[in-house]
């Protein structure tokens, strides 16, 4: 076996992965490298979930009965930790959405319907980057079609960072959001969060940070990051799906208009009109995904007991491994950062010119599970004219051997399509 | 969480009904619907009354009583500790057991302290008692008090 | 025990259902009557979720290798099992959300922003009830703030059913969209869909049913209802938490906008324009609930099994038994329809001037769980001029000797305060 | 699913390229961004040329090809039977197996039987039959067949 400095012990955490033990196609052990779509659940969240329905199940925030009492409990512990997870000043900026991409156009949509100095009309602007996740253009694009405001957007260098150099250009006075993404969910990039909020803070403009690709992977810090919006998702964090996260600054969503309606998120309805509760049930009508959050608790729970920063240091060591031996398969190109600085351990690529369903097809039949397409960042694939990459992503479970299996299966994929 | 203390309260709530006041506030429970119309009149430093009308549970009805009760007659800053101490009460959880200062300070409202046991029923508790925070507030920039 | 014909084998169902066992005060049995607000899970259900996150987690739609096409096959097998389940006309007419508060914020946000003949501005007009709850109030008071548009709706009768008298007054030509609920959340009373969707046809308004405590007891058939939407929650209906539907009429879906914009509803996505996918996908943006999808999918075949009609009667059976039973106490009043014609199994009253907090609190010492409040529908309170209610709810695993120890409860609570 | 037959269609295409033709369209397969251009001439009743350009994974390049082999020359009612055919195979799941009146009709096409069995490259096998018929569609609207 392959040994690198700061690995974590993969074999214990790996038992904790019901699904890690499938076989696929006749006793094939499965080679899942597919964790930037979704992330594989321990079994301690699956208990959380069980124990969550089988003993505590009932609607939060109205019952005065026993269970109502826990499942409230519950559901607003997994905010205190959601909370302590990111560092939040306050436990009231949590916002439960059902997924990242609810939660981007939470924001998008508060801003088009605030009051000044917030609102997003014709004469103002959007800024976003050329390497975003479909989830962080589309809400934008949507506003700027319903608003009349311009949208913009930083461009990609060669070699898969955020061309920064316009940036003057870009973030304006007239600039209301910033929302960019920490990490690309299609490259790795790590993108330089600093100069961008220094710029948008100069002008005034609001910062709206997809981590959607970071909180999995990196200690999430949303007061050293300085933004005033954070997105993220918790299937992505070995959490449950259904679930996703929106932090905001105390004092914006306090001034910023509600976005669905609802039960929950009233303080007080007639007819004729409605007060909203405060943030952030004010931003969760109806009954939230009660479970899910008491999932992504546990999610949390059980990414921090093994440390975030070791996390991060494991798949820098798989990451590293992983891009100085798919450079040694012929053909291969990286899309993105083709070192393992500034990046996650997210790689796309493409072989020759073997199309990318071909190859992720034909790994599939050794068991390799990898992800091929436009990985909902189409911009990324037009900007290096080309149709889809194959992309392989590597998580806290990820193991050398796994990268292994990769190389060997695109050597096959190669010889299959000579 | 039903003590002697609160049912007596609730039955035959002390202070009850609208007088003047300085300043006038009116706060609801959004869960469940409880509402006060709590006015202050303050003498100087000194609370000369503390009036209200609501409709709630036992719970809300019983502890403006205690607080009419507690605060009407104290000066101000006294009364703000018997508010901050009965705050204290409420917020811990079932995991504060009052003692004699305690209760030197809070009297029948340490009748309250099992009340903190039920998250839902805490509001209802301390529905009256920053309905009175806030009309204190409003009192003060208006000048009312010294 | 008490027999009535009609009963399901109660003792077989609730073994079912694990929560059902669980003691609460120091070993009292837990007497749960807040379905309406929640219902309990089945072992059927939970074993669904389980099989899905520890043998076919993937991301959906995206993948080629194999367990991310079990994955998208389970998810959109479970679009056809509701499709099936409200005898839609087609699969593609099912939308699934996170809730029946963001099916119901779906259908707004779509007339708001649509091209005529739909949309909805400041020159029409939208109907709903007095009746309804506030994710069905709300959300069209947004739109009606957002839009200019007239917010009308239908009072309510002395004995709790919505007053028809003056509907050629309320659903005028200017009428866009008419929204009402099928069964009352508050009074369960069950409302005439026939009579308003004649009226709404005439005019060429649009029809919202919100079936979230229809769908959960009784036969729901989209097309014998003739409405243009329908919404209803999975957790009420043996389902998980975090999962809704919103079923829309194709041609209506064909041509409305999408709300939330991101990752699966685009068909093709530049940084200048975007163009988006059929729908049901359209309107599903992001990671879908997918193991929430699953669970529903599990939770409508849990219930066919048993057979809708059978519930229904089942729970016909307990309601005249509880309405009898219940109107034996004195200083009961029941709000709403005091008889068991035309009602679902969700009963509110008051108690002679006893707090609806202090019934439910003196209740749940005896382990009865029941809710009070204005149960998100306060136009209801306000209507009856009380604050709240007691709200008792049925559902197939309710027996009647539930029913015996409420009314023996509420005998307990009278005394307590008396 | 990778037939030998797949495999030669992909390798050398048969009839790429676009060439004259009465209607063109372009077709996206949005989940993997396989894309096709295509057009159809008619002689009459007759389709004279199909021809193509696109880019994609070997599955939707070889049935562009089998495409063109088994299209080009013959009457329109016969290509729809012959498009008919091969929908119906390729949305069978994996559940049917080609017999001989079936590779009468298609040829070479039966090699896709195997790719039924994957809903994700079903529209890739598909994408150019669907162009196909797209193209039809608008040629016939302009009169440009009998
Ligand atoms: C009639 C009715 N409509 C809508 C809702 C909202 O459902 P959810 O809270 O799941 O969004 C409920 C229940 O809460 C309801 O009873
Ligand atoms: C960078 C990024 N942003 C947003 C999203 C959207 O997350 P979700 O699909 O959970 O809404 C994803 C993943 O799909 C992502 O990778």
């Amino acid at each position: 076996m392959t040994y690198l400095p700061g690995l974590l012990d993969t074999e214990a955490i790996r038992k904790d992965f019901p699904l890690l033990d499938r076989t696929v196609h006749d006793g094939k052990k499965v080679v899942y490298l597919d964790s930037a779509a979704t992330s594989q659940k321990p079994r301690q969240v699956l208990d959380a979930l069980n124990e969550y329905y089988e003993r505590h199940n009932a609607n939060v925030h109205r019952g005065v009965y026993t269970i109502a009492e826990e499942a409230t409990a519950l559901y607003e512990g997994a905010r205190d930790k959601v909370a302590a997870f990111i560092n939040a000043p306050s436990r009231d900026e949590v916002i439960f959405t059902k997924n990242a991409s609810e939660s981007l156009n939470l924001v998008a949509n508060m801003l088009g319907w605030a009051d000044e100095p917030y609102r997003v009309d014709h004469e103002t602007e959007i800024v976003t980057t050329e390497m975003e996740h479909h989830s962080n253009i589309v809400p934008w694009q949507l506003l700027s079609q319903r608003t009349g405001a311009k949208l913009k957007w930083f461009g990609i260098t060669d070699d898969g960072r955020l061309d920064l150099s316009n940036i003057d250009e870009i973030i304006t006075e007239k600039t209301k959001i910033v929302s960019f993404t920490l990490v690309s969910n299609i490259m790795g990039t790590h993108n330089p969060v600093e100069q961008i909020v220094r710029r948008a803070q100069e002008v005034g403009a609001l910062v709206c940070v997809d981590a959607s690709q970071a909180a999995p992977h990196m200690v999430l810090d949303v007061q050293a990051l300085q933004a005033d919006f954070v997105a993220f998702t918790g299937h992505k964090m070995v959490g449950p799906t259904g679930i996703g996260v929106l932090w905001g600054r105390q004092e914006l969503l306090e001034d910023l208009p509600p976005f669905l309606g609802g039960g929950e998120m009233i303080e007080t309805v007639s007819m004729h009109s409605s007060t909203y509760a405060p943030a952030p049930h004010k931003f969760e009508a109806g009954t939230p995904p009660i479970a899910q959050a008491v999932g992504l608790g546990a999610a949390v729970d059980y990414l921090s007991a093994i440390g975030m920063e070791n996390i991060h240091r494991h798949e820098q060591a798989i990451t590293a491994y992983a891009v100085k031996r798919l450079l040694e398969v012929p053909d291969l190109r990286i899309i993105g950062p083709a070192s393992a600085e500034d990046r996650g351990a997210t790689i796309s690529f493409t072989l020759g010119d073997i199309h990318p369903h071909d190859v992720g097809q034909v790994l599939d039949e050794q068991g390799i599970a990898v992800r091929v397409g436009h990985h909902c960042a189409r911009p990324v694939c037009l900007r290096y004219g080309i149709p889809a990459t194959t992309r392989a992503s590597f998580y806290l479970y990820s193991t050398p051997a796994e990268v292994d299996a990769l190389v060997d299966g695109l050597e096959h994929v190669r010889n299959f399509f000579a | 969480m039903y003590q002697e203390v609160i049912l007596d309260h609730y039955k035959h709530p002390h202070g009850r009904g609208l007088r003047d006041g300085d300043a006038e506030v009116h706060h609801v429970n959004p869960t469940c619907g409880d509402e006060i119309t709590l006015r202050v009149r303050y003498d100087g430093e000194t609370i000369a009354d503390v009036s209200y009308e609501g409709q709630g549970c036992s719970i809300s009805q019983a502890s403006a009583s205690v607080l009419n009760d507690l605060l009407v007659g104290k000066e101000l800053g006294e009364a703000q500790k018997i508010q901050a101490a009965f705050l204290e009460l409420m917020q811990s959880k079932g995991q504060l057991e009052p003692d004699d200062a305690m209760e030197e300070v809070l009297e029948d409202a340490v009748a309250f302290a099992g009340v903190s046991k039920y998250p839902a029923r805490v509001k209802c508790a301390l529905l009256s008692w920053m309905a009175w925070k806030d009309a204190t507030a409003q009192a003060l920039s208006e000048g009312k008090t010294a």
